[in-house]
């Protein structure tokens, strides 16, 4: 335990950190070595972000030590460690749109720049340096998504730090920008600062970090030189899990076609069309952004559309809004609990009876004794835990949220299920009842499209898998008889064929 | 013992949710020590008839309040209503000018809603402003309408007992303004608690989103909340005028804050989603009591302003704490 | 811009030849009460009748607008102002700039406090002290062994409620009549007065003999009350004498009005302003006679048209 | 080319400001009327008439700027008013009374601060409980009777004139607008406030202590409330409980006509100088043109609405082409 390596700028020991439900970080130990640019990668879910908000400050880690440039990190907050040299870009970006580029970069530090001149002269420098030409005194809100990535970069930097975390910088960026991101890295090594590389994009990985940390599940599989490893060694490592019992018998029940849906094309989304049988689970795969959510919505009715076609059992279907889908048996769960989902001041009863109103009106009168009976009947079937079904959904734990939400739209006995992120923050136990939901809804003759950030989630569910990179549909797999390698390549953007 | 336990939890439980209920109790003891005369009868149906006109516009306002949104035009709806109904008495009969008072005061209500959805003005508070700038044009349109000068319900020539009757009359026990308001109460609370609209309406201030996500029109929640509002705004209006016999164009000024203030003190909140009918009524019999008791305690009127807003200030204050 | 007037009316010549009337401006304090609206269309009637184009300013009940006002009118240059004032501390700066660009100011209805008469050249209305002196009297006049009276006053600030108030109440110093309780309201709303009213019977019963209430249309919630608590000996006084009060005198409702004479105010007015157009003197204080108007004297009174 | 570039530039402001827009088309429309409305003294007349309400207007631009809402500058105005008139009534210098009747603002910012930002009540409804207290504080100072000032050289404060011209209390409006806007545009505590309004959460990683900045914010509300109290009494010699009836309401529209959010992170001074102005030249040459006052009222009802609907179109416009 004494052999510290001297030239060790930031090591991490057994940092452990749980959310509501989920165990995001188990035992964590990273060094990291000055003036090295150190790879992380892992899917989505694996605790990367995590890890980091508890290294800058944003959250507080549950046990462990943290040890930054030879001092023992205690108590920290974003500010604090900004100050003390380590410097981070979140994933999601940290910006306040309302106000111009110069003035971001050094929010909360204008007192010690001596004036708002010098805020835009110095950040105009900044950017300069790293080849962006945005106007300091544009607003954020102006800016494209690149050139935010580009802000947030240029306030790293403004920022005399010794470590950078860069969170997926490179997920929004286009190819000049990324080249120019490449030159500032290697810069930045030159001048002996150290950055921690978190990304999806394995080229990049390969291509300029010294040293790969691989993380699942909240644990660190393995720490290995970039020269040490292979690119499908690294994804072997990254999704290669064999648990057995996490998941129920895959359902096998497979039909005719239900649903088609035809050349769906949005700014983001290109000719997307596929088919979904009866009795199948359609598995969605690829990375954050890649448009899985903006196809269900789309097919749901969500979002505004032109010019695309879903077809239900041979007939053509208008959709215009979500009351239409549901009129044609199409469900969906949406990623985003909270703001999407649940209504929170509502009861559990309120909230599962909100998809079915209309059913049970008469007269514009809701007969409330059939939505408490619907409410017990979820509440029992899906083992949902509450004091009562007039307790408000806000005091339930997120699986049993979920579950509430998963009742709502049982009831109303969709043909297509679609299920964004169902099992998103749930623990083991619930996501075991979920799944098994599942393989009851399509052994009854619906569908479910499946959308998930856990490979092995979607890989032992689903009957059929679509990759889906950069807004395309890139591959078809069927999970039997494909490695999670295979599939993952598909779905990694920097695999794209041009 | 459960059963003692378990009357003590209700009891705490109730007295935690209506915390408003012990203001209530205290104001009434005090009141009723010093001056005995608060229990007789006859100061019993003052309170009621002074409930009146508030409880009608401070129970629509419940509705925009709980759907996420705010009314400041009802006091302007009031006058306009006021105006406008004693105006018709003379031109149309008593009955069909009642009738025109309540559809003037829909119809107000379903603007305000036309606005606000047709600019996508979605917010609490960008509700507030485009119903404050309505509230002048009502208000105003009450001026031009009666000239600025009041006219009494009896100076009418046709025949006005059907407001007599609803300002002064009773039937049995009951006055006829309060028979109005349990009517009213227990349609908005069935309609509240026990309809499709009640729920989608409730769902609006709740999550807009969600409920548009379960294929619920939200547009038409929107103008119904309104609708409501305007319609009591002119029931409260009919209540008002029918009680002081006499419609001044600015007889609605301060509905507008005090049916707020009654909503909010009774424990409706601001962010919507959350409230019922039932904590407005006893949101706005705090507010009534407070200067009923007040008067009889001899408090000055000036120190009456410092106490009511000093007592709102720390309800709202107190029910945010518990509620964090 | 035609030229005239950058700075009140001095640049512009006063010798009355011309044909176009002269420009004048009445300054209401706030329209939305009855007695202004009324006291605005008597303005535009009689104005014609002596020279003059009339126009309306309104403060709508709010002294800083007020002076607005003030301020206004003059900058449309205008020969003579007519003003309600909502404060009358508060208007006195805006007035001796008024003069000072040469417009004759007339107050209306109030006058500015003693020792700054000069800031405005006439006065003409009722003495709103007076008027409470007037309904005082009227209690002393039918309770001569003594009585209890309620009095409920009008918006808490407002100028006229409070010369109202004084003037009752320094009356009574001394007499047997005892002022057993006394609320004002927030605004001029009948529904409150009416609530006070109610508040008040329920306090004291049959202690009270009497009610003064600041305003005829404040009255009509009193009678409310009082009709309401079946007492119909209750000796009711209130001021104005607008339509509403003269038909509740006239009912036996309500026992006095204390009736002030906007359109003779009003003729008054012009008329000193057209005087001191033409150079002449005119008296500085110009009290327009109270009338007492009771169940006794009615007939002799024309109805008020407002 | 140059020359087009800054006319679309021109063209863009104006359609994102449309309180600008009705200003110029007041403006305009008075050119058609023969009235005095372009002298000088009316145009100084009408700076003199909006700057009571231009230097709360102010105060709260902060506020709503950093998140929040203040509805209790009505009272603030008002009691301070009373105060300093009170005070020199029994002798006090008027620096001391002015100091005084500044410290109630103070106090009250900070209990508006305590509640909405430290206990994070609503503070709509709370700024507007305090108002309604402070009114009655106001009432039970006075007696509900108006109180003149014996002292003589309070009058001038307000009424006095530059160069024989310009009143002081607009010299104070002016003074109030070129602090706002410094603090808002150069201030670290003002951009700070931008960065709380616009985004809290990203401000308080940023290291912004958003708690004491808001805070702040609420007590120069405050303050600046409480000197247009002041100058409101000086103006008027005297001090009363009924001047701010309807102040609260009618600032914080003009204030969000002229295009300050009440969201927060949106507007600055410039901002509520148009909107509060928009008022007040309606105002004026309505009345320059003769308009009836009821029909005043109605105008406006109907520019309120009209500019506020027209800003939440453009909005929704925007938010559906992205
Ligand atoms: N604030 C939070 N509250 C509850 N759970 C959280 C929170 N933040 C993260 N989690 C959960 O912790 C786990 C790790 O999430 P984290 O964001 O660290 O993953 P990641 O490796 O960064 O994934 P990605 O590649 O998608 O960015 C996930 O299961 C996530 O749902
Ligand atoms: N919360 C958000 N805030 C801002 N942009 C977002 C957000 N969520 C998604 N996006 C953007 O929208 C686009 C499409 O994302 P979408 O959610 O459809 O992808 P996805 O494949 O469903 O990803 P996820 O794994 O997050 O569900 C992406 O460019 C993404 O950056
Ligand atoms: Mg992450
Ligand atoms: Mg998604």
């Amino acid at each position: 335990m004494q052999n510290i390596k001297q030239d060790a700028i930031l090591s991490i020991k057994n940092v452990s950190k749980n959310f509501p439900g989920v165990k995001a970080l188990d035992q964590v130990s990273i060094e990291v070595e000055r003036g090295t640019v150190h790879g992380i990668v892992g899917e989505n879910g694996a605790g990367k972000s995590t890890l980091m908000k508890i290294l800058s400050g944003v959250h507080p880690k549950d046990s462990g030590t943290i040890i930054f440039d030879g001092e023992l990190v205690e108590n920290t907050t974003p500010i604090l460690s900004m100050k003390s040299g380590l410097s981070i870009i979140y994933q999601e970006l940290n910006l306040v749109s309302t106000m111009t580029v110069g003035e971001n970069i050094f929010l909360g530090r204008f007192g010690e720049l001596g004036g708002m001149q010098h805020v835009h002269e110095k950040a105009k420098g900044l950017l300069e340096s790293i080849g962006s030409h945005v106007t300091t005194y544009k607003l954020v809100s102006e800016l494209s998504v690149s050139e935010k990535q580009m802000v947030e970069i240029a306030k790293a930097l403004s920022f005399d730090s010794k470590l950078i975390i860069m969170d997926e910088p490179s997920s929004s960026l286009t190819a000049d920008e990324m080249k120019a991101l490449v030159k500032i890295i290697h810069h930045l090594k030159a001048q002996g600062i150290s950055i921690i590389y978190i990304s999806h994009k394995l080229d990049e990985i390969f291509e300029f970090c010294s040293v790969v940390t691989i993380m699942r599940d909240g644990h660190i599989i393995d720490t290995k030189p970039i020269n040490a490893i292979t690119r499908s060694e690294m994804i072997t490592k990254m999704v290669g899990r064999t648990i057995e019992n996490e998941y129920p018998k895959r359902p096998n029940c497979v039909g005719e076609t239900l649903m088609e849906v035809q050349s769906i094309n949005t700014k983001k989304l290109h000719d997307i069309a596929f088919k979904l049988h009866r009795g199948e689970i359609l598995g969605l795969v690829g990375l954050v952004g890649a448009g899985r959510t903006e196809i269900v919505r789309a097919i749901f009715g969500a979002d505004r559309i032109k010019g695309h076609k879903i077809i239900m059992e041979g007939k053509l279907i208008k959709i215009r809004k979500p009351s239409d889908a549901k009129k044609a048996g199409i469900a969906l769960v949406t990623e985003d609990r909270k703001t999407q989902g649940l209504v929170l001041p509502f009861s559990v009863e309120n909230n599962i009876s909100m998809a079915i109103l209309d059913k049970i009106s008469k007269y514009g009168f809701l007969n409330k004794s059939m939505e408490t009976e619907i409410a017990e009947r979820h509440v029992k079937s899906l083992d949902i835990k509450t004091p009562s079904i007039k307790t408000t959904v806000q005091n339930l734990s997120g699986g049993n949220q979920q579950k509430c939400i998963l009742g709502r739209w049982l009831e109303i006995n969709p043909s297509v299920l679609i299920l964004d992120e169902p099992t998103r923050g749930i623990d083991v136990g619930a996501k075991y009842e979920i799944y098994l939901l599942m393989k009851q809804i399509v052994e009854n003759g619906g569908a479910i499209i499946l959308i998930s950030s856990e490979l092995p989630e979607v890989l032992n569910m689903s009957n059929r898998v679509l990759t889906v990179c950069e807004g395309r549909i890139t591959g078809e797999f069927d999970p039997k008889d494909s490695t999670p390698d295979q599939i993952m390549s598909k779905a990694f953007a920097s695999e794209r064929k041009e | 013992m459960t059963s003692k336990y378990e009357f003590k939890k209700i009891f705490e439980s109730i007295f935690k949710e209506y915390l408003i209920l012990g203001a209530i109790a205290v104001l009434v003891l005090v009141t009723s020590v010093v001056q005995p005369a608060f229990l007789s009868v006859g100061n019993l149906s003052n309170v009621i008839r002074q409930f009146g006109p508030l409880i009608m516009v401070a129970l629509g306002m419940t509705f925009v309040i709980i759907g996420g949104f705010i009314d400041l035009s009802v006091a302007g709806i009031i006058s306009l209503v006021a105006v406008v109904t004693v105006h018709f008495i003379d031109i149309a009969g008593q009955g069909p000018a009642l009738l025109i008072g309540l559809g003037i005061g829909l119809a107000c209500g379903i603007l305000n809603s036309a606005l606000l959805l047709t600019s996508g003005a979605l917010t609490q508070a960008e509700a507030l402003f485009i119903t404050y700038g309505m509230s002048l044009v009502y208000g105003a349109l009450a001026l031009i309408i009666s000239g600025g000068s009041t006219k009494h319900i009896f100076w009418s020539e046709n025949n006005t007992n059907l407001f007599e009757i609803i300002g002064s009359g009773s039937v049995g026990f009951f006055s006829t303004s309060f028979l109005i308001f349990l009517i009213c109460l227990m349609v908005l609370y069935l309609l509240q608690n026990y309809t499709y609209a009640g729920r989608v309406m409730r769902l609006t201030g709740g999550n807009k989103t969600a409920a548009e996500l379960c294929g619920i029109n939200i547009n038409r929640s929107i103008i119904f909340i309104y609708a409501i509002s305007g319609l009591m705004s002119a029931i409260g209006s009919i209540v008002l005028i029918s009680r002081v016999t006499t419609a001044s164009p600015v007889i609605g000024t301060g509905y507008e804050t005090n049916a707020i203030l009654a909503v909010v003190v009774g424990g409706t909140t601001l962010s919507g989603g959350k409230g019922s009918v039932m904590r407005t009524v006893l949101g706005t019999m705090l507010v009534i009591l407070l200067s009923n008791c007040m008067n009889l305690l001899g408090v000055s009127v000036y120190l009456q302003y410092v106490l009511k807003g000093a007592i709102l200030v720390i309800a709202i204050w107190m029910d945010n704490r518990k509620q964090s | 811009t035609d030229g005239t007037a950058t700075k009140g009316n001095d640049s512009t010549s006063t010798n009355g030849t011309t044909d176009a009337p002269v420009k004048v401006a009445f300054i209401a304090q706030n329209m939305a009460t009855e007695a202004m609206a009324f006291a605005a269309k008597e303005f535009e009637k009689y104005g014609a009748d002596y020279g003059f184009e009339v126009i309306i300013l309104d403060a709508k009940g709010d002294a800083q607008i007020n002076v607005q006002a003030v301020d206004n009118a003059v900058a449309q240059g205008v020969k003579a102002i007519f003003v309600t004032p909502n404060d009358i501390n508060a208007i006195i700066p805006s007035l001796q700039s008024a003069k000072e660009a040469g417009v004759i100011v007339g107050m209306f209805s109030s006058d500015l406090p003693e020792g700054n008469h000069d800031a405005r050249d006439f006065f003409v209305g009722v003495n709103d002290n007076q008027a409470g002196e007037a309904a005082a009297q009227a209690f002393i006049n039918h309770f001569p062994d003594g009585a209890n009276i309620v009095e409920i006053g009008g918006q808490a600030g407002h100028d006229a409620q409070n010369k109202r108030h004084d003037g009752f109440n320094n009356k009574l110093e001394g007499t047997n009549i005892k002022v057993i309780d006394y609320k004002a309201t927030q605004q001029w709303a009948t529904d409150q007065a009416m609530a006070i009213a109610e508040d008040m019977i329920t306090k004291y019963g049959s202690e009270i003999d009497g009610i003064f209430c600041h305003w005829d249309n404040g009255g009509t919630g009193v009678i409310q009350a009082l009709k309401a608590a079946k007492m119909d000996n209750v000796y009711l006084v209130a001021v104005d004498g607008c339509r509403a009060g003269f038909e509740q005198v006239k009912s036996g409702e309500q026992s006095v009005t204390i009736m002030q004479n906007f359109s003779n105010m009003t003729k008054k007015s012009l008329e000193l302003a057209k005087d001191k157009l033409d150079g002449k003197e005119v008296e500085s204080v110009n009290f327009i006679p109270l009338d007492i108007v009771d169940l006794d004297n009615i007939d002799t009174f024309t109805a008020p048209e407002w | 080319m140059n020359i087009l570039g800054y006319c679309k530039k021109i063209l863009y402001l104006v359609n994102k400001q449309k309180a600008f827009l009705a200003l110029i088309l007041m403006f305009t429309a008075m050119l058609f009327f023969k009235t005095n409305f372009y002298t000088p003294f009316n145009l100084i007349n009408l700076m003199k008439s909006g700057s009571v309400l231009l230097i709360l207007a102010f105060g709260i631009t902060i506020v709503l700027v950093a998140g929040g809402a203040d509805l209790s500058i009505g009272g603030v105005m008002v009691v301070s008013g009373i105060v300093a008139i009170k005070l020199m009534n029994v002798n006090v210098p008027m620096a001391i009374a002015i100091i005084c009747a500044l410290l109630v603002g103070v106090v009250v910012g900070m209990i508006n601060a305590f509640f909405s930002v430290y206990q994070k009540t609503e503070p709509f409804i709370i700024t507007l409980g305090m108002g309604m207290l402070l009114t009655g504080i106001a009432q039970q100072l006075t007696d509900a009777h108006p109180v003149a000032s014996l002292n003589p050289e309070f009058v001038l404060l307000s009424n006095g004139k530059l160069f024989n011209q310009i009143p002081n209390q607009v010299i104070v409006m002016f003074g109030v607008f070129v602090l706002t806007f410094f603090i808002l545009r150069y201030t670290s505590f003002g951009r700070n406030c931008y960065a709380i309004g616009g985004d809290y959460e990203v401000a308080k990683y940023s290291g912004i202590n958003v708690m004491r900045t808001k805070a702040l914010a609420y007590v120069y509300s405050g303050v600046i409330a409480a000197l247009g109290g002041i100058m409101l009494s000086s103006m008027l010699n005297s001090g009363n409980s009924t001047y701010g009836e309807n102040t609260a309401l009618l600032v914080n529209c003009g204030v969000v006509v002229g295009g300050t959010s009440f969201a927060g992170g949106i507007g600055g001074a410039q901002q509520s100088l148009i909107g509060l102005l928009v008022f007040a030249v309606l105002q004026n040459s309505m009345n320059m043109v003769g308009v009836d006052s009821y029909v005043q009222l109605l105008f406006q009802g109907i520019v309120t609405v009209g500019i506020i609907w027209l800003d939440s179109y453009g909005r929704k416009k925007r938010r559906e082409t992205v």
